[in-house]
């Protein structure tokens, strides 16, 4: 079927080096294309705003350094807009590397809060393995499955976490999350099972899987999505990082593709025709 | 959760004399005891200072917990035992520490036996067990349960015939997961019928795999499907052949076969992550016929835009379960059909029921 | 100043990892081979680590190292553990069936109750709207494409019918709702992959070559 | 024996977990939270055994002289060298067996572990992940052709969810008035999102829970016993 397209073929690297330049030039030129907020970071940023000040939340980094690039700008923001609103954050992980994920943001911006405090306003209770069974654990006995913060502290010293025997007194969950076990989980068992709040931040790739839960029902409050969504969440929270100065290069890259789509079709029906017409 | 309001009522009604504090202490429904219920609003006073404590079976008052929201609600799950009588009291203070004022109110904590919020799941999921369990039974005694042609299927006799036309050899992917993954368990049932076609047809087969435990089941089932067609001498044991455990390692093996061995017919049945685009760009660009099929959502857009037929998620299964005739596969396929039959009716009814106004059937089976 | 001297290292030591891997886009290679294995290498012993500061220490030896008593019933899982490392030798292999049983059973109990509520009942509860209302025209025509798209979409995944006639054309209703969903899946992880991309580069131009500003 | 039991064990477990549900009375939640609570350390041991395997895997593989069996001792290197520097001197929040080596986080900023993690690990992870950005790229100007209407529909549908992705699509269509806002791509972008693809995607989630359900009950019911394995 496809024998026409085989003759032509370009070899494929002059396609990558062309894809890594029009990545690299943007960033180096920044053009500042501007940015427009949608309706699913609207509602993520207006949780966190109705949320009352002293509220307990969970942040749960289920991710790894290969998302990064998408997540950490998001998790960045939110850790400042709860702490901005004071608004006490407990971190889990449900992989073992999103404990470093979440230590590596705090670690940034703690000295911009220096009135917050290690296990008063902040606490970063360490990773579990067993994904969603782990979680439907937490909502029954919070403090069978913590016994300890990351530091080996026991939970019973660390103020931010009395009365949290489950998710009762939780405002909200929110799952930065880049598969499984991740913001399904927390769906399936923080909303669905114990009717807390839940929303979220996940990679690109998991967004459409994910969006269903974003309805009447409100099973997500709210999605930010991609490296598009946290540019949108910098720009409502007005602190503009990685995100933000990625998305001109993220558009010319997206044109760079589409381009590349258009013009394999046009030679692909282009081929055909003269296949066609040699056939005849 | 009705009496619990009447029995809230009449041991607090009497306490809740004053406007200024709303308070009230109520048993959390629908579960083992252990759990009360607080909720306060307090917009209308001024206060600096705001404590809830509790006193268990007429004992010393403890406190419960600090409060700095004029309104909101706390669930106090602290050593609750159901049975027992617990007053709470929750007391506002202003700037110069003078009491302004205390409400108190008393509460019950319960154990249910049934989570009554739950009925609607406990329905359903007693209809889905039934239902999969009698078709798992009829397949068993031997009825004839009818599953549609899944159209991706049909390809392989096309792709088989064509290989052997131009004799070039047809390729045939089990997917990247070792054989606990179902999707690789699906792809070795197609297998099996690919093979069996290669073999009638007389057209050579590469099956290159990325784990060993797959590597010993798919030599099985392809020997099995050479004995089938009634031609064993032509089974080649190297046809079917380890490559590397390793993702991208794997994927330029692969690579590397499809250019230089150029097969007329690919199939990639299984589970796969981020090699999908590269190996069914390869594939396109060698010109084969590519037939794929996966339940992994993320990479079925590349199947459906390089490849000429593609499985989509369930249709793996239902391919599977269809070749192999197997009762259970067979069986579940059906019960589980019967939960979307049920599932489409329910939302026409719920959905004409709510445009009329009528709001009975959603809120039966919502639960919050 | 040692101090410097490492971080200027580590710098260097990701850049030459990071053009290791690049390297596989000209083609598969040994320094390529060589940065993957290290990859694999160090994944293992992390999540090792990790899974014994994190897992077993916090909850198995500590509880049962300072309060055996109030603890002892954690010895059963901790036995149950030890039954699933002997997979390790093809002889006592078959004992780990015991801890799998309770991990499956577990994990079959949940999966079970958990996406029959979450990905079947609520899915069917917020489909069922009245889609003539709560917005404007715009809206309207999305609410009865979600609810068309759904029905039409499960439709297709009824496998007990043939697709012929209502039913058929029905489905390929579906198929078509299902392609435009697979078109906004492809759209996103096209932005996913290249943001990867832009996070590689906001390194080497950052970090590395400090071009911009990180 | 060997089979009979661990049938029960899942099918008690199991049935178990699924009344706990719907009986929140005593003994019920109780075990179930036990049990969870056992899920997660066998879990535990598990990522151990998954671990070890793979030490045993390459091992095997370099006693046995197999293809590119060199690098693989580069794997248990690696994997020996993370596993003995994360005990001995452990990870950034944890002490190892031999406290949290001052001296040597000293010398080089942060403890050897998470020196290698962040230097080493999270670039190598990070750099194979982008690999795919090219390939996407290379994919799309060589194998995605719009033959019939459904792959016409995926690809229009890509490409506006593409363009209403970035800073593009609103600076292409902002000058658009607002009584013909409905067009403007972010718009036109969350549309698709929002109604068509939550159809799609929830029709998928649907039939592949249906799939889940039916095999975690044949699972429970002991139809389904592949897990346990051969013999």
């Amino acid at each position: 079927m496809s024998e026409n397209v085989k003759k032509k073929q370009i070899d494929r690297r002059w396609i990558f080096l062309l894809l890594f330049l029009a990545v690299a030039i943007p960033l180096i030129f920044v053009i500042g294309l501007p940015i427009e907020t949608t309706e699913n970071v609207r509602m993520v940023h207006g949780l966190i705003e109705q949320t009352p000040k002293g509220s307990k939340v969970i942040i749960s980094f289920d991710y790894d350094p290969a998302s990064k690039p998408e997540l950490h700008p998001m998790g960045k923001a939110l850790m400042e807009h709860c702490f901005d609103r004071d608004i006490k954050v407990i971190v889990t992980a449900l992989w073992p590397m999103g404990v470093q994920m979440a230590e590596d943001i705090y670690s940034k911006i703690k000295d911009n809060y220096p009135d917050k405090k290690y296990g008063v306003d902040y606490v970063n209770m360490g990773y579990k393995a067993g994904g969603i069974v782990t979680i439907q654990a937490m909502g029954k006995n919070f403090r069978d499955i913590f016994p300890q913060d990351m530091n080996g502290t026991s939970i019973d010293e660390l103020p931010i976490l009395d009365g949290i025997n489950n998710f009762d007194n939780l405002g909200f969950v929110f799952a930065l999350s880049a598969g499984d076990p991740g913001i399904k989980q927390w769906v399936q068992v923080a909303h669905d099972t114990y009717g807390r709040p839940v929303s979220g931040g996940v990679t690109g790739v998991s967004a459409p899987a994910v969006i269903p839960y974003v309805n009447q029902q409100q099973q997500l409050i709210g999605l930010l999505a991609g490296l598009k969504g946290a540019a949108e969440y910098e720009l409502l929270t007005e602190t503009p990082g990685t995100a933000t100065s990625g998305m001109d290069a993220q558009s010319v890259a997206h044109l760079i593709i589409i381009i590349f789509i258009v013009a394999g079709n046009i030679n692909y029906w282009r081929n055909k025709k003269a296949e066609k017409k040699r056939g005849e | 959760m009705k009496k619990t309001i009447l029995m809230f009522f009449l041991f607090s009604a009497s306490l809740l004399f004053s406007q200024d504090i709303f308070f009230e202490a109520v048993d959390n429904p629908n579960d083992d005891g252990t759990a009360i219920q607080l909720r306060w609003d307090a917009s209308n006073i001024s206060s600096t200072k705001m404590i809830i404590e509790r006193k268990d079976d007429g004992g010393e008052a403890k406190l419960v917990q600090k409060i700095d929201k004029a309104e909101g609600e706390y669930m106090d799950g602290e050593d609750i035992k159901p049975g027992i009588e617990y007053v709470y009291s929750f007391s506002a203070w202003d700037e110069n520490d003078q009491l302004i004022q205390k409400v108190e109110s008393a509460v019950f904590a319960q154990a249910q036996w049934f989570n009554s919020e739950k009925i609607s799941l406990l329905i359903l999921a007693l209809i889905i067990t039934v239902a999969i369990l009698y078709y798992i039974y009829h397949a068993k005694i031997g009825k004839e349960l009818y599953i549609r042609k899944i159209a991706g299927l049909e390809s392989i006799d096309e792709s088989v015939g064509r290989a052997t036309e131009m004799g070039r050899p047809i390729l045939f992917i089990p997917g990247i997961l070792d054989l606990d993954d179902m999707q690789t368990i699906a792809g070795l049932t197609i297998l099996g019928k690919v093979a069996l076609k290669a073999a009638e047809y007389d057209a050579e087969i590469i099956v290159p795999v990325c784990r060993s435990m797959v590597l010993s089941t798919a030599k099985e089932v392809v020997k099995e499907a050479y004995l089938k067609a009634g031609r064993p001498d032509a089974y080649n044991p190297d046809s079917v052949f380890y490559l590397t455990d390793d993702q991208f390692g794997y994927v330029a093996g692969v690579d590397g076969i499809i250019m230089r061995e150029k097969p007329a017919a690919n199939f990639l049945m299984g589970a796969f992550y981020a090699e999908s685009l590269i190996l069914a760009e390869t594939g396109f660009a060698s010109g084969a016929i590519q037939t794929a099929g996966t339940a992994m959502p993320s990479q079925l857009p590349f199947f459906v835009v390089a490849c000429d037929y593609t499985l989509i998620g369930e249709e793996l299964f239902a391919a599977s379960a269809y070749l192999s005739k197997e009762p259970n596969q067979l069986g579940s396929l059906k019960g589980q059909d019967l939960g979307k039959a049920l599932f489409v009716i329910l939302l026409t009814i719920g959905i004409v029921l709510e445009i009329s106004g009528v709001h009975f059937l959603k809120d039966f089976l919502m639960v919050y | 100043m040692m101090e410097h001297f490492f971080s200027v290292l580590g710098i260097w030591l990701g850049v030459i990892v990071t053009f290791a891997i690049f390297s596989f886009l000209y083609k598969d290679n040994p320094f390529y081979k060589v940065a993957e294995q290290i990859f694999v290498g160090l994944s293992a012993g992390y999540w090792f680590v990790y899974t014994i500061y994190f897992i077993l220490i916090p909850n198995l030896f500590d509880p049962l190292i300072n309060d055996f008593a109030g603890n002892w019933i954690k010895l059963i899982p901790a036995v149950l553990g030890i039954m699933m490392l002997m997979r390790l030798l093809p002889k006592t292999g078959w004992v780990s069936r015991f801890p799998i049983a309770l991990v499956i059973g577990t994990t079959s109990g949940v999966f079970f109750l958990r996406y029959l509520k979450s990905d079947v009942i609520n899915q069917l509860t917020a489909t069922m709207m009245n889609p003539f209302t709560g917005g404007d025209w715009v809206v309207v025509i999305g609410q009865i494409m979600l609810v068309v798209g759904t029905l039409t979409g499960v439709i297709y995944f009824y496998f007990s019918k043939k697709h012929e006639g209502v039913f058929g054309a029905t489905a390929k209703v579906g198929i078509y709702f299902l392609m435009i969903s697979f078109g906004a899946a492809f759209g996103y992880t096209a932005m996913a992959r290249i943001s990867l991309l832009i996070g590689r580069l906001q390194f080497l131009l950052g970090d590395w070559l400090g071009i911009i500003s990180p | 024996m060997k089979r009979k039991i661990p049938l029960l064990i899942t099918f008690l477990v199991g049935v178990i977990i699924i009344i706990s549900e719907f009986i929140p009375h005593k003994p019920f939640g109780q075990i179930t939270g036990e049990l969870e609570n056992w899920y997660l350390i066998i879990a535990g041991f598990a990522i151990i055994l998954g671990q070890l395997s793979l030490f045993k895997v390459n091992l095997f593989k370099i006693k046995h002289r197999q293809k590119n069996w060199q690098f693989f001792i580069i794997t248990l290197l690696s994997f020996i060298l993370m596993v003995s520097i994360g005990i001995f001197w452990g990870t950034e929040n944890h002490p190892g067996i031999f406290g949290n080596g001052e001296t040597i986080s000293n010398t080089i900023g942060t403890k050897p572990f998470d020196y290698l993690f962040d230097n080493v690990y999270q670039n190598l992870q990070a750099t194979m992940f982008s690999l795919l950005a090219f390939f996407i790229a290379s994919a799309a100007y060589r194998a995605f052709i719009a033959r019939t209407l459904e792959s016409s529909l995926l690809l229009v549908a890509a490409i506006l969810v593409m363009l209403g992705n970035t800073s593009l699509g609103s600076a292409l269509t902002g000058w658009l008035p607002e009584s013909l806002s409905f067009l403007h791509l972010p718009r036109i972008s969350e549309f698709i999102m929002k109604y068509p693809t939550t159809a799609g995607q929830r029709a998928i989630m649907i039939g592949a829970a249906f799939g889940i359900i039916g095999s975690s009950l044949r699972i429970i019911l002991g139809i389904e016993r592949s897990y346990l394995g051969g013999e």
